[in-house]
């Protein structure tokens, strides 16, 4: 257990939520039910490994949320509903991730300014954009190829019943982030990044560059949680919101360590888990509006708690 | 705000001009209004053309922009009347609004003003300091003073929401599951029609199985609703008391392969159109976004001196149900574009109002 | 009665025991030298005296009665001081605001600035300096924040004053005004203790000596009857042959590096030549540039003017990611700051360099081959540790700076820049990393030294540069004497136009960042 | 001469933001013909918009420059606001008691804060976002129980004034000068400066760093609490979604850092603060007199935000991070 503890401190609480969700609802007694669990939970497991990304390069991503907004709403504006456009609407909203992510990563890396400040600056403006180009309220809405991702599935798989798509995609991005931060060059330069800066300039890293790059890493984090949750829900101005902040609460359970040099995917996967199996608990067991938000206030606290004792 | 009136007699008063004929032309319903005195405002009245300032609370939802293209698009039917239209848009924020107002007080340049409060309570004082210098009318939410001219709003919270939950009780069965999906607490608009859907459920046998604040946030609706199966396993009815949530409603239940519930909205067009093509059974209560053009011919009638209904002009709040429903569908229009917008025979409809061409 | 008295202190770091039934004295109006290698555990002894750390069991007397400390303004309230290993100032604050933190004067309630400042500058000058007491932290060299340091535990007038290697940053000079400074404490009865990796000055300053090894005290002697091989015996646990090595068989060869009239804001005109198989030493004053002329190379803050020639190849590196890419390594002075990334492992610290001039997107394990290579290495560079994925932090001194050298050995340069290479390190370490630069210069590199330590250079070096006023003005050859490269060094005034420009340039950056 | 210079050196952003926010609000002002808006009335209505921000700003500024952030002030915000109107019941013998408790309550909600982050060691980021989130359930549970409004005595605050110039600007003022004293001439700001600054070094120097936590995240729970208390002014009640509304907590940041308070901690200027704070007042103004779209003036305020703190910070060595 203790090891465990140490290898991820997220791991026993998300165990005991399982367990209880398990107990307390049929539904995810099954394997559709614990598959459509993942698929709600899969953007913010996305987004959670994107902002590792920052979080350990020693900076914060806040405009994520307002970038998923921007992605959905493009999405809807760019295709007006036609199936057809859905090629194009992927490729802009890439570019638009792409795009966010380069200029929080080039302010930080190049104008100095400190990312909290910086892609606050974008968050807002980021969803002006969109606000602006939908009016106010969409006037499409995202044709069904596109919404497939956030909301199909493949049927009669053995063992779990049913895939939806947005578990592939999760272990998808899992796969990809994990081998980026843990198995490459670039993940290594990541880490001594948040450590030490300096250091890491002096001895040759591209700072600028890692940097740019990690941003960038979150946006399209975005893009992708963006595209599975208007998938899920269809086109809204109000998707998004505060998922930025409970991506950087997520990645902190998972023992992601605020101000940068440690972490890993496999935490912030099970903090981002353990932050939704809460969420779903909590409905499960029916307590009201008031009560859920301070017992999340509470777990969020103790999680952290937990995460800093451990050193 | 709900808990500074009689509940029950303002409850009762919807309730009865739910059933009640209005006056005025029954083909603008934007200028109709329920009994009320009219009141004289030649003391206002002066020469044109006027300089119209409108303060609004936000445009944060699908309603209100629905409700400001309206809006402008009534500003634009008066060339010669409105010499200059300003606008502040306070962005959800009271604090904001307050400035904003006082900012167009002193500005001079206003002969009339028209506010969206964005809290009833929050922007009383400062409309109270507004009417002392220059007409002012209020529409949508209000405020807690009888100083504006008028009050512009359609029928009520009440009635709204007694419709839905009538809706609902009628087409359950005895003892069945209702879920309740609410945007955010603390608004009067919001907790009026909830007031009124939970006598509805508390008289009639259904249960409530749940009460939830979704924040007018589809992918937070599907969940919830997602949620509330897995717990229950059984719902016969969402009421909602705002209509973009629906739709995801309606999805959550098409996801899992299970059968519809009855499912409440309002007068979207996604809404409408999911309605028709999905065939669960709903109802659409409105609280029709033509009230924005009745604010600006309000403002134009009291700088005119003409009479104009006060202290509230309570105009009329349609309820679709299914028989009436597929008029109000029109496939160009954007899936949240509200059908009660009476803007049909407005210059640039429909492409004004986000219709693909 | 000793003034003070520790008593079979013992701590431990979780798992680890630093120390173990340390016993130590010290009588007022004495100074003891605490010896021993790094990470025997000397600084942590003085962290428990200074109520920084509680210890694990063992008791202090203070003129025979029991104290114990939970937090540092206790010890302070005992009349100790400590002069920390490690700077602790608040850059964007003034000196005089750094010496008086915690217990500034105050007249109506208000801080008492005037009196701040006059006080700390009468410190400052009884160690021979003459620095602003306004002067933010943030824009004083490395020498001048520690002089801060010793101004700030002197104002206290402490009756136990601890050093834990004060000199390790400054230079022959004002070296010499602070062992005045400390003659004139021994008089008015202080009691010191005094940590240095200086043989030399512990020679000069102990009435006793304590040597710890691995957390244990194994030897109190009266200074007079120590020998200092003897120490280092007891230190290391074995006699040390030939501190340096052997100098180079024949002189340098082909120039790897050459710079003609190089300059930029901090240097003028220099012309320089490294040549393959040799070490160059350069000397300087505090301020003479020669750090500068080290970032210079490195590509760190480049020379604006002049050509650089590095293997043939014209101009001089723009970035340190340019220079590793062109095989030149540098090893920043102030290896905590500019090197290591404490909390990561070794293997991520070593694998550095490597992998930052690598595609980014390669594996960095290639199935464990990459992790074979470093350990290698860092077995190559004698790095003694529990495991190879430990951080780097929890590493001595000297095992820091043997992974610096892994580092950069993994990318095979031909030139090494290499600054201030023994600062804070033991005998033992120090020894290996002579060896070791020695051995680059064999295999056909070029080294270049940096050092404020002149018998390190002298012991060291094939050639001496002095460095003065931004300029080179002196390339003396192996064998020259201090006081010939001290001549040398003090021949032009310090640099004051300079040297206040670059202070303003370096407030602004403080205020910036 | 060199006291001109000191005073460019410590207050130059302050000076250039308050200039840059005053010439661009006169200048919009005289192009759009609404001269009305440079006159004194108006520069009170530009300057009265900055008073609840100014104050949340100036306790986030504190905890800033203590090495901390609190991600909790707008809902201690609403707090303080609801609970005003709650106490008060619309009686004016209430206003003195109710402005204690309000104060002690919120207080003691960032005593917690500073005990969470000390005592449990939770970064400050989570553990002000855990009391956010307790907050806003306490919020949601406040619209149905704790309804009241203010007196209008009380409402002096918000829109009484003195000499022509609002009692709320004045105190604003009071607040800053008292605050910036206590910062620049005390032991006590000499300590959350060297807390903020290197808490290894301030604890060196004797200095009981927890203790100067807690104290910086009651400070600014104080000042969000006044906040509150005028906002209930200003509004007659209290509204459970007034600070939310605000944005407080991401505002008060951005103020206090584009008014050259170091994020890492260390250093702090509360008239860049407040010049911070005018900003963004500025702004809003000038978009409602160009009528720029409230879609598009949110866009410029994102990029205003980013370039503010980037005119300063581009020139620096030093990584951001
Ligand atoms: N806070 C800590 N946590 C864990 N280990 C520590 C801590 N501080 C010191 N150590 C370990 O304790 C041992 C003794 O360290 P200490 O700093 O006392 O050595 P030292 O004798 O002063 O060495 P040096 O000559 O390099 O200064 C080292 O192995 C070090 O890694
Ligand atoms: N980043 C900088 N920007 C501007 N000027 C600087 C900077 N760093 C140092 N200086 C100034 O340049 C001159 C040379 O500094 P440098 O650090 O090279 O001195 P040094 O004697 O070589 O140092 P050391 O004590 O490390 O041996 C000094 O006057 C110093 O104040
Ligand atoms: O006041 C309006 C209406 O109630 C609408 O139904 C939804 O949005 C609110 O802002
Ligand atoms: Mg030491
Ligand atoms: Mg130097």
């Amino acid at each position: 257990m203790k090891a465990l503890i140490k290898y991820n401190p997220a791991l026993p609480l998300l165990l005991i939520l399982l367990a209880l969700m398990i107990y307390l609802s049929p539904l995810y007694q099954t394997g559709p039910g614990l598959m459509s669990f993942l698929q709600r939970a899969a953007p913010l497991v996305i987004l959670t490994c994107g902002a590792t990304f920052v979080l350990i390069s020693g900076g914060f991503d806040l405009s994520s949320g307002s970038l998923i907004t921007l992605v959905v709403i493009a999405g809807a504006m760019i295709t007006r509903g036609d199936p057809a456009f859905a090629g194009l609407a992927l490729a802009s909203v890439v570019g638009i991730g792409l795009c966010v992510g380069m200029i929080n990563g080039l302010a930080v890396a190049f104008l100095k300014v400190p990312s909290i400040i910086t892609t606050l600056g974008t968050l807002l403006a980021v969803k002006g954009i969109a606000m602006a180009w939908s009016g106010g309220a969409p006037s499409s809405s995202l044709p069904e190829n596109m919404r497939s991702l956030g909301r199909g599935r493949i049927d009669d798989v053995p063992l779990t019943g049913s895939l939806p798509y947005s578990v592939i995609a999760l272990i998808a991005s899992l796969a990809a982030t994990y081998w980026l931060l843990h198995r490459t060059n670039f993940g290594r330069m990541v880490f001594m990044l948040g450590d030490n800066p300096r250091a890491a300039a002096l001895a040759g890293v591209p700072t600028q560059r890692v940097r740019i790059a990690c941003f960038a890493v979150s946006s399209l984090c975005a893009v992708l949680a963006g595209l599975l949750l208007g998938g899920y829900s269809g086109v809204s101005v109000d998707v998004g919101g505060d998922y930025a902040l409970q991506a950087v609460a997520a990645a902190v359970i998972g023992g992601v360590v605020l101000l940068g040099g440690r972490g890993s995917i496999a935490g912030a996967a099970c903090g981002a888990l353990t932050l939704y199996a809460i969420f779903t608990v909590l409905n499960l067991v029916g307590v009201s509006q008031p009560v859920r938000l301070a017992v999340q206030g509470a777990i969020l606290v103790l999680a952290a708690a937990m995460t800093s004792r451990r050193e | 705000q709900v808990a500074n009136v009689d509940i029950d007699k303002e409850h009762a008063a919807q309730v009865a001009l739910m059933s009640a004929t209005p006056n005025g032309p029954a083909d603008k319903p934007w200028e109709q209004w329920f009994d009320a005195e009219l009141a004289d405002t030649s003391a206002h009245a002066k020469p044109g053309p006027y300089r119209v300032c409108f303060s609004n609370a936000s445009v944060s939802n699908a309603w209100r922009v629905t409700g400001w293209t309206t809006m402008k698009a009534e500003v634009d039917l008066h060339p010669n009347e409105i010499a200059s239209f300003d606008y502040a848009d306070a962005q959800g924020n009271d604090d904001k609004q307050i400035s904003d107002i006082r900012s167009f007080l002193n500005s001079g340049s206003c002969d009339v003003l028209i506010v969206s409060p964005n809290t009833s309570a929050a922007l009383t004082p400062v409309v109270e300091e507004a009417c002392k210098q220059l007409p002012v009318i209020t529409f949508d939410r209000s405020v807690n003073t009888s100083c504006p001219v008028t009050a512009v709003r359609s029928i009520g919270g009440y009635a709204w929401g007694k419709a839905a939950a009538d809706y609902v009780v009628a087409n359950v069965p005895k003892g069945g599951n209702v879920l309740v999906l609410r945007t955010a607490p603390g608004l009067d608009i919001f907790e009026t029609r909830w007031a009124a859907a939970e006598k509805v459920f508390a008289e009639a046998d259904v249960k409530v199985i749940g009460n939830e604040f979704v924040g007018g946030d589809r992918a937070k609706a599907k969940a919830t609703v997602v949620d509330y199966l897995s717990r229950t396993g059984h719902i016969d009815a969402v009421w909602v008391d705002l209509g973009v949530v629906s739709v995801a409603v309606a999805e959550a239940f098409q996801d899992m392969g299970l059968p519809y519930p009855v499912i409440t909205g309002e007068d979207e067009q996604d809404y409408l159109q999911a309605w028709k093509d999905d065939g669960f059974k709903g109802i659409a209560p409105t609280y029709p976004a033509f009230q924005w053009r009745t604010a600006v011919q309000a403002a134009l009638k009291v700088l005119k001196g003409e009479p104009v209904p006060a202290p509230e002009w309570i105009l009329p709040q349609p309820v679709i149900t299914e028989a009436e429903r597929d008029a109000f569908i029109d496939p160009q229009l954007p899936p949240l574009h509200f059908a009660t917008c009476g803007c049909e025979s407005m210059p640039g409809y429909p492409q004004r109002w986000g219709a693909n061409d | 009665m000793p003034l003070l008295q520790m008593v079979g202190i013992s701590k431990s770091f979780g798992q680890v025991e630093v120390l173990q039934g340390i016993d130590l004295t010290c009588t007022a109006g004495t100074l003891t030298a605490i010896c021993g290698e790094n990470g025997a555990g000397k600084s942590t002894l003085m962290n428990i005296l200074g109520g920084v750390f509680a210890p694990s069991a063992g008791e202090i007397y203070i003129d025979g009665q029991a104290i114990s400390f939970t937090h540092p303004s206790e010890a302070k309230a005992r009349g100790i001081a400590v002069i920390h290993q490690e700077l602790n100032l608040l850059p964007h604050r003034s000196v005089a605001d750094n010496i008086f933190l915690g217990r500034e004067p105050v007249r109506f309630g208000m801080l008492d600035r005037r009196r701040m400042n006059r006080d700390s500058a009468a410190a400052l000058r009884r160690l021979g300096s003459d620095i602003d007491p306004r002067t933010p932290c943030g824009a004083l060299s490395i020498a001048e924040q520690q002089l801060v340091e010793i101004a700030r535990a002197l104002t206290e007038e402490a009756r136990i004053l601890v050093f834990d290697e004060p000199t390790a940053a400054l230079d022959e000079s004002e070296t010499r005004a602070l062992f005045g400074l400390i003659g004139e404490l021994k008089a008015a009865g202080v009691a010191m203790l005094y940590i240095s990796h200086r043989m030399a000055e512990i020679r000069e300053l102990a009435d006793r000596i304590s040597v710890i090894k691995d957390g244990r005290r194994v030897a109190t002697m009266a200074a007079a009857e120590a020998s200092i091989d003897n120490v280092i015996q007891l230190m290391v646990g074995r006699a040390l042959g030939d501190f340096f090595p052997q100098p180079a068989s024949a002189p340098g060869g082909e120039s790897l590096l050459s710079v003609r009239g190089g300059g930029n804001a901090q240097l003028r005109g220099i012309d320089l030549d490294v040549r393959s198989g040799e070490i160059l030493g350069i000397a300087g004053l505090e301020g003479s540039g020669k750090a500068a002329l080290a970032r210079a190379l490195a590509g760190v803050d480049p020379f604006q003017c002049g050509e650089v020639e590095a293997f043939d190849r014209l101009g001089a590196p723009r970035s340190p990611r340019q220079a590793a890419r062109r095989g030149i390594a540098a090893i920043p002075d102030d290896r905590k700051r500019d090197g290591l990334g404490l909390s990561q492992s070794l293997r991520n610290n070593v694998g550095l360099t490597l992998r930052a001039v690598t595609n980014p997107l390669a594996s960095a394990t290639s199935g464990g081959r990459s992790h074979r290579r470093l350990d290698a290495l860092l077995a190559e560079t004698e790095v003694r540790c529990a495991d190879f994925g430990m951080p780097v932090g929890e590493l001595s001194g000297g095992n820091q700076q043997k992974v610096m050298f892994a580092r950069w050995r993994a990318v095979a340069p031909r030139v090494w820049i290499v600054s201030e290479p023994t600062r804070g390190i033991d005998v033992g370490a120090r020894a290996a990393i002579y060896r070791m630069l020695r051995g680059f210069a064999e295999a056909g590199g070029a080294v270049l030294v940096v050092s404020s330590d002149l018998m390190e250079l002298i012991g060291l070096c094939d050639r001496i540069g002095v460095m003065a006023a931004g300029q080179l003005v002196a390339e003396l050859p192996r064998g020259t004497s201090e006081d010939e490269i001290i001549r040398h060094a003090m021949r032009h005034d310090p640099p004051q136009v300079g040297r206040s420009q670059g202070q303003a340039l370096s407030a602004r950056d403080g205020d910036a960042a | 001469m060199t006291a001109m210079r000191a005073t460019w050196h410590q207050q130059g952003i302050a000076i250039s933001l308050t200039t840059a926010s005053i010439v661009f609000y006169a200048f919009t002002a005289v192009v759009t013909g609404q001269f009305s808006q440079v006159s004194f009335a108006g520069f009170l209505g530009l300057f009265e918009r900055t008073v609840a921000l100014s104050l949340v700003a100036m306790g986030q500024a504190v905890v800033i420059a203590g090495g901390a952030i609190d991600l909790s002030v707008a809902n201690i915000v609403s707090v303080a606001a609801v609970l005003a109107a709650y106490f008060m019941q619309n009686d004016p013998g209430n206003i003195a008691e109710a402005t204690v408790m309000v104060i002690a309550i919120c207080g003691s909600v960032g005593v917690l804060n500073g005990l969470l982050v000390t005592l449990l060691r939770v970064s400050p980021l989570i553990a002000t976002l855990g009391t956010s989130l307790v907050l806003q359930g306490i919020l949601s549970l406040s619209y149905g129980a704790l309804q009241g409004t203010v007196p209008k005595a009380f409402q002096v605050v918000a829109y009484g004034k003195l000499g022509g110039v609002p009692v709320s600007l004045l105190s604003l003022l009071t607040i800053a000068l008292l605050t910036a004293f206590v910062l620049q001439r005390t032991r006590t700001g000499s300590r959350l400066l060297a807390v903020g600054g290197n808490p290894r070094a301030a604890r060196l120097a004797g200095i009981h760093g927890s203790r100067v936590t807690v104290a910086t995240f009651a400070f600014s729970a104080v000042m969000s609490a006044l906040a509150g208390l005028y906002l209930a002014s200003r509004l007659g009640t209290g509204t459970p979604w007034i600070g939310r509304d605000g944005s407080y907590d991401l505002s008060s940041i951005a103020a206090a850092v584009i008014g050259g308070t170091l994020l890492s901690g260390g250093r702090i200027s509360i008239a860049g603060t407040l010049a911070g704070v005018l900003v963004f007042a500025a702004t809003d103004a000038i978009f409602n007199m160009l009528q720029i779209d409230p879609f598009l003036s949110q866009v410029l305020r994102g990029v205003i935000v980013i370039a503010a703190v980037a005119s300063y910070t581009y020139r620096s060595r030093e990584e951001a991070a």
